[in-house]
């Protein structure tokens, strides 16, 4: 076995130890008839075999296109002392601190980041972790309905469509209700939550209202009036509830500013890579009267019988292995690890160069919107945003496919992820971020440019349906596009 | 300080300065936020930690030093299988190719993890009998969850909707009775038979109409394979519930048995136990769920697909419309998964039945060993891991299971798990894993030998135990009652600085 | 054991058990080598210890745990500049581009490299004001050779072939009169003035038309700058011989002073204090070395040369005849210079004197502080380091600098280098660099204080330090006395294992 | 500056306690008329860019190329396990173990590598360690001479050149005389060294040999009759010398095995990078009665006062911060982390996965040989050889050089590196190891047959001199070759 120590000997002494003379005889407790058929799997392999194979298979991934993807999961730098870090077996080898008199590292290091996470969102108690964005923002919900014992949460249109979608099906399991809370279509705010449709939707009496979920900046890359929401669900004993950007609260309102009550978001943009989706980092904050709502595990300071201060974990009386089938949440295992990732990097990157951070994405994506704007992709929405937003493109996603084969990709054809709203059809939701060069915003605006141009020489009106199925069924044959 | 000195150390928050730091990230041009509202701007940056790197390092070093971990001794963890994670995982991980992908790129960019993934869930059906499984669930809970989830949508497609109730033995892990409550099922407890397994008649007893599924660990998690399964499926079935495997012990029966074979209907994967995943101080994990041919449908989105011409993609939204829907955004802890993709190719079928064989011959070896040191409640043979108890020395001595887990500590070893399953006294549920050494086995036996002696003959040793650790027993009920959660410079409330 | 219990273990010989490990490498075809004559083969393999992966990584990571480092503590060892060793350059070192480059790669294959090469040389030149530099010596010791044996092959072009000593002062570094000796040359010792500098008069009596170079290091190995320079120089070339600089002390002056510019004919720089490369528990360095006009003919082969058209190219065999041949195979520790070409870039010229500044104000800090607890002899402003001794303490209770230093690892320090140089009685050689806190130097002093008091108080507890560290003092009589250098199953001789 | 602590008011409370206004009187020792000029230098670098631009130059190295080059460095397999140790910063952060109460982790290792080291050569003392393999034979080759109190040491020509060289610097600074030994120029020993001429260069007796120097395999890859030279260089009172690959160990006789009295040789091959040449590791280790003639640190076992089993560096009084002019020789900082990784990788390969290293190489090679032979390039030799072999190419340079455009390193031009061998004219040195694969010596042998072909059609008798001419000049102005 590959990384077994056994010996042939090892194996015979302890089989006399046990007083039987073959390792069957210890698996007797499986009725004969329902003992295994053999494993129809290959045969082992060496290490050199094995990394031959995962560097061939690495590399059948394409990571070298100029990239403006974000839409959730964002390309960042991350000093290298993280991840050196993090390769500390002491860190990554061990669990859940049970033991707290020989787990001090990573309780001091939980404890560190429940601190930091509350300096950037303002909550007083942070839990870590959760598995991601869109889990921790389902959980966030669950919490409004056990806080306000109702059971309905009113969900924006521009959260991510993963969280909506992730929190939808936690909802139903609970027989709970979420209803959407559509955007404003035109004029200054279009593409930010509609605030008149929420405040008609919070005036329902017969179904009251748990909570409202906003993002900040929402999917759509745009700033929301998140103090004006908050103030209309509280009016409603509502609960509010902000989705964020992490690296965003460098430089914008905090969820405690605009007066979230619960605070949640996707914790990847700190420090932890893209690896096609996770493992990530929920994280999930909440106002000191919610902390025996909170899922997910809580450190906190204390002193050990010398005096001597330390750190437990505490407050478990809300987790699966206490109180079972009355537990906040049957979270067991976390995300500790990134908890951990984030912690370096911001501790590596300081509070001023978060604001660096977020600040230079922010200075590369107005390059970025004046390139593409020049280019024939206008802005499709008029409002404030960060580092993110989203352009109309004729033909958005033949033209997306089309400057793959040039060597860019051209952030998320938002048409695929939120197929069925037609003020988002023929759209692009790009992003920049500090790792962006000015060389890559010429080579997008260039390429597109003469995309759009032939696009305009090839397509007579009424072609555009047709091109755009034509090229649906290319992708087909070729297997790529989803 | 690691080789001498006082080994705590400040926190982050103590060790900042303002203006230390920097260097990372190029200066932005001044007034690049002047076009965003003032009022969706922070008035004041966040208080962090302003650190230089060189104190940063030496902080997580030395934190990282006063950890008990798999890479510096024996971690014997029932129920948490904490096994060798070979370092070439971690390597493969890294890879650029595998660690910089976005979760959003185009299929046709993606082919490398795609297929991982694809050849992932091959294995993992083969190695649990299943038709299917989905890589996505970011945990075991998790994986629970959507397997729950797919029983409640697999039933309310059959128009069955009067099936409100989980069965759960009451040795069940506590996630169990907490996913089914997630779930909007009522959980009924069902009691334990005297030989460990679930009894039999009280099972039959509790299965109604209104049972939607049971959830059955397997081998259980006093470390037992449950002998009467057949019966117990056979009951399910003809009860026209769904049975639900937690396969979190898979690790000792790879090879021996597959549930989907023998009729479990969906289970779920610890890929961070059975596929040596590291632990990560609490995660991350993986926890895949294989299904049967009844649930297929209900499997949530996005699937792996391979196409015809051998390209991989994803489904696309909308594609399957009897899903159970989303559990988590993309497509699952794919980087956890890259390492178990390596774990299963580097054990092969045959390297992986010998994970299992070598991890029950341990856990049999270890319990022939404390037997007659600590009670050993069942005799018949145990899977991966054995429950021991202290119920006879506590009574002879006054020394709880809490004392000998605590002064093993001082014998340089981490405790098992203690007062888990809940179902025997005093519980130590001890899992050597296969990864151990007989020398390592040896010496944690001779601990507990030696720690048994102690109890009667200096008691007090037990009591105040751990002695070497850096710090000792904690003060946890003012951790409780006067929650500090997060730093706060400058109160009076909180504790002093060690330093 | 990292967390509890003995933090001492067995040698991997003693863990090792046959039959254990492999995994790594598949298996060979099994006639391979019956095409080799059999006498040319080994009988038995060789005796190397059998271990698993688990156990592999458990020892290493547990001996680590038992090592004092920069990345754990303060590591104020004078004349060594234990300064930060910044991660950014260890992963720039492990880019496959640099580190699977191999050494006899053709030059069109290896771009990348050899500009990194060649920019450092530019800035290494423009440091030190020389008109050119070698990269390839391995260490400053092996720079010292190269510039020594170039200084031979100046005089020997020149026919003058009676220069057969070097002078060199007596705080020298050891490597200074070793090297003269390897180089075929006797070394001739001048005393140093009371002030610290080398005694003018003395120096000039010593110079001849034997001498054929003096090695100065300056900063001097008491942390002063050669004050006398100028005077110096001059001498030195009036006399027909070269002038030396030991450049192991160029991290204080980087950008304010060049020795080329001041008239020093050669000098070696050392990487690994300068320009933050680890030091590795010993090594490997890298010893670069600049050379003005007149040694530029004999600098050793090959230099990393640039054509016209911005290519980068290595010299060929026999390109440059009056070359003194090759120190060393292939280019150099290439290794080691990618991570002292990422410290260039990361400074700049800014911020490379913004190091040397900081150096020598940390060092002039702590020289204060310490004035007053330990004898200072050199009043003057020190540059990077300055001496200390514990003379007068000795005098007054008896306790010496070895007490003093094994007395600081008990508070958590690594001890400053002690009895060096040898000029000083008790001397302990104190160098914080430019990257320690400000906290950290004072609780460094504090720490002196404390041991100061307890010299008088409790000397005993002095006499026997370290009481904290993984071992107490060693005898190291009989390590010298019946040498053990390498391990031997089942002998009398050897020691017992702990376990 | 980049990692430095220090805020302007750390600076300002330093300079008052110092008793200065400003950091420019520290440097009032610096006269005058000696201070610099201003650095003409590039500014500081943001980690984000200092990334970029590394990632950059070292994409311009190509290492994706099918190679066949060894010569001295060695393509291996290393374990992941390696490097992940190797990253441990109190390994590589910690220098030299003078405080041996905190140092007992370098200490204990580097014990460790002494003793393997001794395994695999049978030496009694190892020293650890030398900066490579040429200054590794360098000292080798100064021991016998103190130790013999002779002048004069032979080299076989079959020494790798660079060691030659090297070994020639070092001699002739120290006054010392280094003679090379033929090698046979037929027949079946072809290639090896010359005994006959050894045993006549032995014979003068007004000029007696301290040692004599012999490579096995040697710089051609053929095994050398070692234990014949030895009894050689013993009858005529001389020590021998064995220069070794430390991975051919595992299966050819060590140099205790044939009498030799010191080994040598380049750690490379054992888990370190090739890395452009450097850092490596210098072998060498010699027999008991030598050990206070070998340079370099030496580690044993004692014990501290509480009689605990520990390590310490001993016989000092060798080395030169206590011997000083006397020294053995005058290293200080050596390679002791390159040592480090040797022992990490020889734990974790295990003696029988070095010899399926070893064998696995030979199997490859063998393959190798027949599949050029086939595409038209026999071998040089007739001798027996492990894993590298010099094979008969008509203008080898040429070829080479165009092999390099289809993706393939074919070895090592014999002739730029010993230009004055007529003997080894058009030949290319060509090795395999365990990583190379069927695909890459078929790749190889297709593309030089055809190569070989073209040759023989293009280029009529009496034009191979004037060709080879013009691919020089085109070198030359490509930049490229040596
Ligand atoms: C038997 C059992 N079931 C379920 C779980 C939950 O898995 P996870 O912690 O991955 O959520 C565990 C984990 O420890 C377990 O041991
Ligand atoms: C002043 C001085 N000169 C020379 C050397 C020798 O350099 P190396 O150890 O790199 O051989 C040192 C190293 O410590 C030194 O301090």
């Amino acid at each position: 076995m590959a990384y077994g120590p056994h010996t042939p000997e090892d194996r015979a002494a302890m089989l006399e130890a046990i007083g039987v003379s073959s390792v069957d005889e210890l698996f007797a407790d499986i009725p004969a008839d329902l003992r295994a058929s053999d494993l129809q799997l290959p045969p082992p392999e060496s290490e050199v075999e094995l990394t031959r194979r995962l560097r061939d298979m690495a590399g059948r991934n394409r990571v070298d296109l100029a990239s403006f993807l974000g839409a959730g999961a964002y390309r960042h730098f991350v000093p290298a002392v993280v991840d050196e870090l993090l390769l500390r077996g002491e860190f990554y080898t061990a669990y859940t601190p049970y033991q707290p008199e020989i787990s001090q590292g990573t309780l001091q290091t939980i404890y560190e980041y429940q601190s930091m996470m509350a300096e950037l969102t303002g909550m007083e108690v942070i839990s870590a972790s959760h598995y991601d964005g869109a889990s921790a923002t389902a959980e966030a919900a669950l919490m409004t309905c056990r806080a306000t014992r109702r059971e309905r949460v009113l969900v924006s249109h521009a959260v991510h469509p993963h969280y909506c979608q992730t929190l939808g099906t936690y909802f139903v399991g609970a027989n709970l209700v979420a209803d959407e809370i559509p955007l404003v279509a035109e004029g200054p705010a279009a593409g930010t939550t509609d605030l008149a449709a929420l405040e008609r939707m919070l005036a329902d009496v017969d179904r009251p209202v748990a909570g409202v979920v906003m993002a900040n900046p929402n999917f759509l890359g745009l700033l929301e009036p998140m103090a004006e929401a908050g103030s209309l669900a509280h009016a409603a004993g509502a609960l509010f509830v902000a989705v964020v950007e992490p690296v965003s609260l460098a430089v914008l309102a905090s969820p405690a500013f605009y007066g979230a009550d619960i605070a949640c978001g996707e914790g990847q943009p700190l420090g932890i890579p893209l690896a096609y989706g996770g493992p990530y980092l929920g994280i999930l904050g909440c106002r000191e009267s919610l902390v025996r709502q909170i899922p997910g595990r809580l450190v906190g300071m204390t002193t050990d019988i010398d005096g001597k201060r330390a750190f437990v974990m505490t407050l478990r009386a809300r987790e699966q292995d206490i109180r079972r089938e009355k537990a906040a949440s049957n979270i067991c295992t976390n995300q500790a690890l990134c908890a951990l990732a984030a912690s370096i990097y911001l501790a590596a990157i300081g509070p001023h160069g978060l604001r660096d951070v977020a600040t230079l994405g922010a200075a590369r994506a107005a390059e970025l919107e004046n390139a593409l704007a020049e280019a024939g992709a206008p802005r499709l929405h008029p409002g404030p945003y960060l580092n993110e937003f989203a352009v109309r493109v004729p033909h958005a996603r033949a033209v997306h496919r089309k400057l793959l084969s040039r060597g860019v990709l051209a952030g998320l054809v938002i048409a695929e992820v939120i197929p069925d709203d037609p003020s988002l059809a023929d759209a692009l939701l790009v992003c920049a971020t500090e790792v962006t060069t000015a060389y890559e915003i010429g080579e997008f605006a260039w390429a597109l440019r003469d995309e759009i141009e032939r696009g305009r020489q090839l397509i007579l009106p009424g072609m555009a349906d047709s091109h755009v199925a034509d090229s649906q069924s290319a992708e087909r044959t070729e297997g790529g596009a989803r | 300080m690691t080789a001498a000195g006082d080994r705590l150390g400040p926190t982050l928050f103590e060790r900042s300065r303002p203006g230390r730091g920097g260097g990372k990230v190029p200066h932005p041009p001044k007034d690049t936020l002047s076009r965003i509202p003032s009022d969706q701007l922070r008035a004041e940056g966040p208080n962090l930690p302003e650190v230089a790197e060189p104190e940063l390092t030496r902080h997580f070093v030395n934190l990282s030093q006063l950890n008990y971990a798999v890479d510096s001794g024996f971690y014997p963890l029932g129920s948490c299988t904490m096994k060798w994670n070979p370092k070439v995982n971690e390597w493969a991980a890294r890879l650029t190719g595998f660690a910089s992908l976005h979760p959003f790129a185009p299929d046709e960019l993606a082919q490398g993890t795609l297929q991982l993934l694809w050849e992932v869930e091959q294995w993992l059906a083969e190695i649990a009998g299943m038709r299917a499984v989905t890589l996505q669930p970011s945990a075991g809970a998790q994986g629970e969850l959507t397997g729950i989830l797919m029983v409640r949508a697999y039933h309310r497609s059959r128009g069955d909707l009067a099936r409100t109730e989980v069965l759960v033995p009451d040795s069940a892990h506590g996630t169990n009775p907490a996913t089914a409550s997630m779930a909007g099922f009522a959980t009924v407890s069902i009691p334990s038979a005297p030989d460990g397994g679930v009894d039999l008649d009280a099972f039959r007893a509790a299965l109604s109409p209104k049972t939607a599924a049971v959830m059955i660990t397997n081998p259980s998690t006093l470390g037992l394979f449950e002998s009467r399964i057949g019966e117990l499926l056979a009951a399910v079935h003809a009860a026209g519930a769904l049975a639900y495997m937690d396969g979190a012990n898979l690790n000792a029966i790879m090879g021996r048995f597959k549930p989907g074979e023998a009729g479990f209907d969906v289970m779920h994967f610890n890929v961070h136990k059975t596929f040596s995943t590291p632990h990560g101080g609490g995660g991350p994990g993986a926890g895949p769920v294989g299904v049967g041919e009844k649930l297929l449908p209900f499997l949530p989105v996005p699937r792996v697909l391979r196409e015809p011409d051998g390209l991989f993609r994803l489904e696309r939204p909308g594609e399957r419309t009897a899903s159970i829907g989303r559990v988590r955004s993309f497509a699952g802890n794919t980087g956890v998964l890259v390492r178990a993709y390596a774990y299963l190719r580097a054990h092969g079928a045959s390297g992986l039945r010998e994970v299992s064989d070598d991890a029950v011959l341990a856990a049999n070896y270890m319990k022939s060993q404390v037997t007659g040191v600590l009670d050993v409640p069942f005799s018949r043979h145990c899977m991966h891991e054995f429950v021991a108890s202290s119920a006879t020395l506590k009574a002879q001595t006054g020394i709880r299971t809490l004392d000998v887990a605590k002064r093993l500590i001082d014998y340089g070893f981490h405790p098992p798990t203690i007062y888990f399953p809940l179902t025997v006294e005093e519980a130590l549920l001890i899992e050597p894993t296969e990864t151990e050494a007989l020398e390592t086995l040896d010496a944690f036996v001779q601990a507990l030998r030696s720690i048994v002696d102690e109890a009667h003959s200096d008691p007090d040793l037990l009591h105040s135990a751990p002695h070497s650790s850096p710090v000792r027993r904690l003060d946890e009920a003012t951790a409780a009652r006067q929650p500090n959660l997060r730093w706060r410079p400058m109160t009076g409330r909180q504790m002093p600085c060690p330093d």
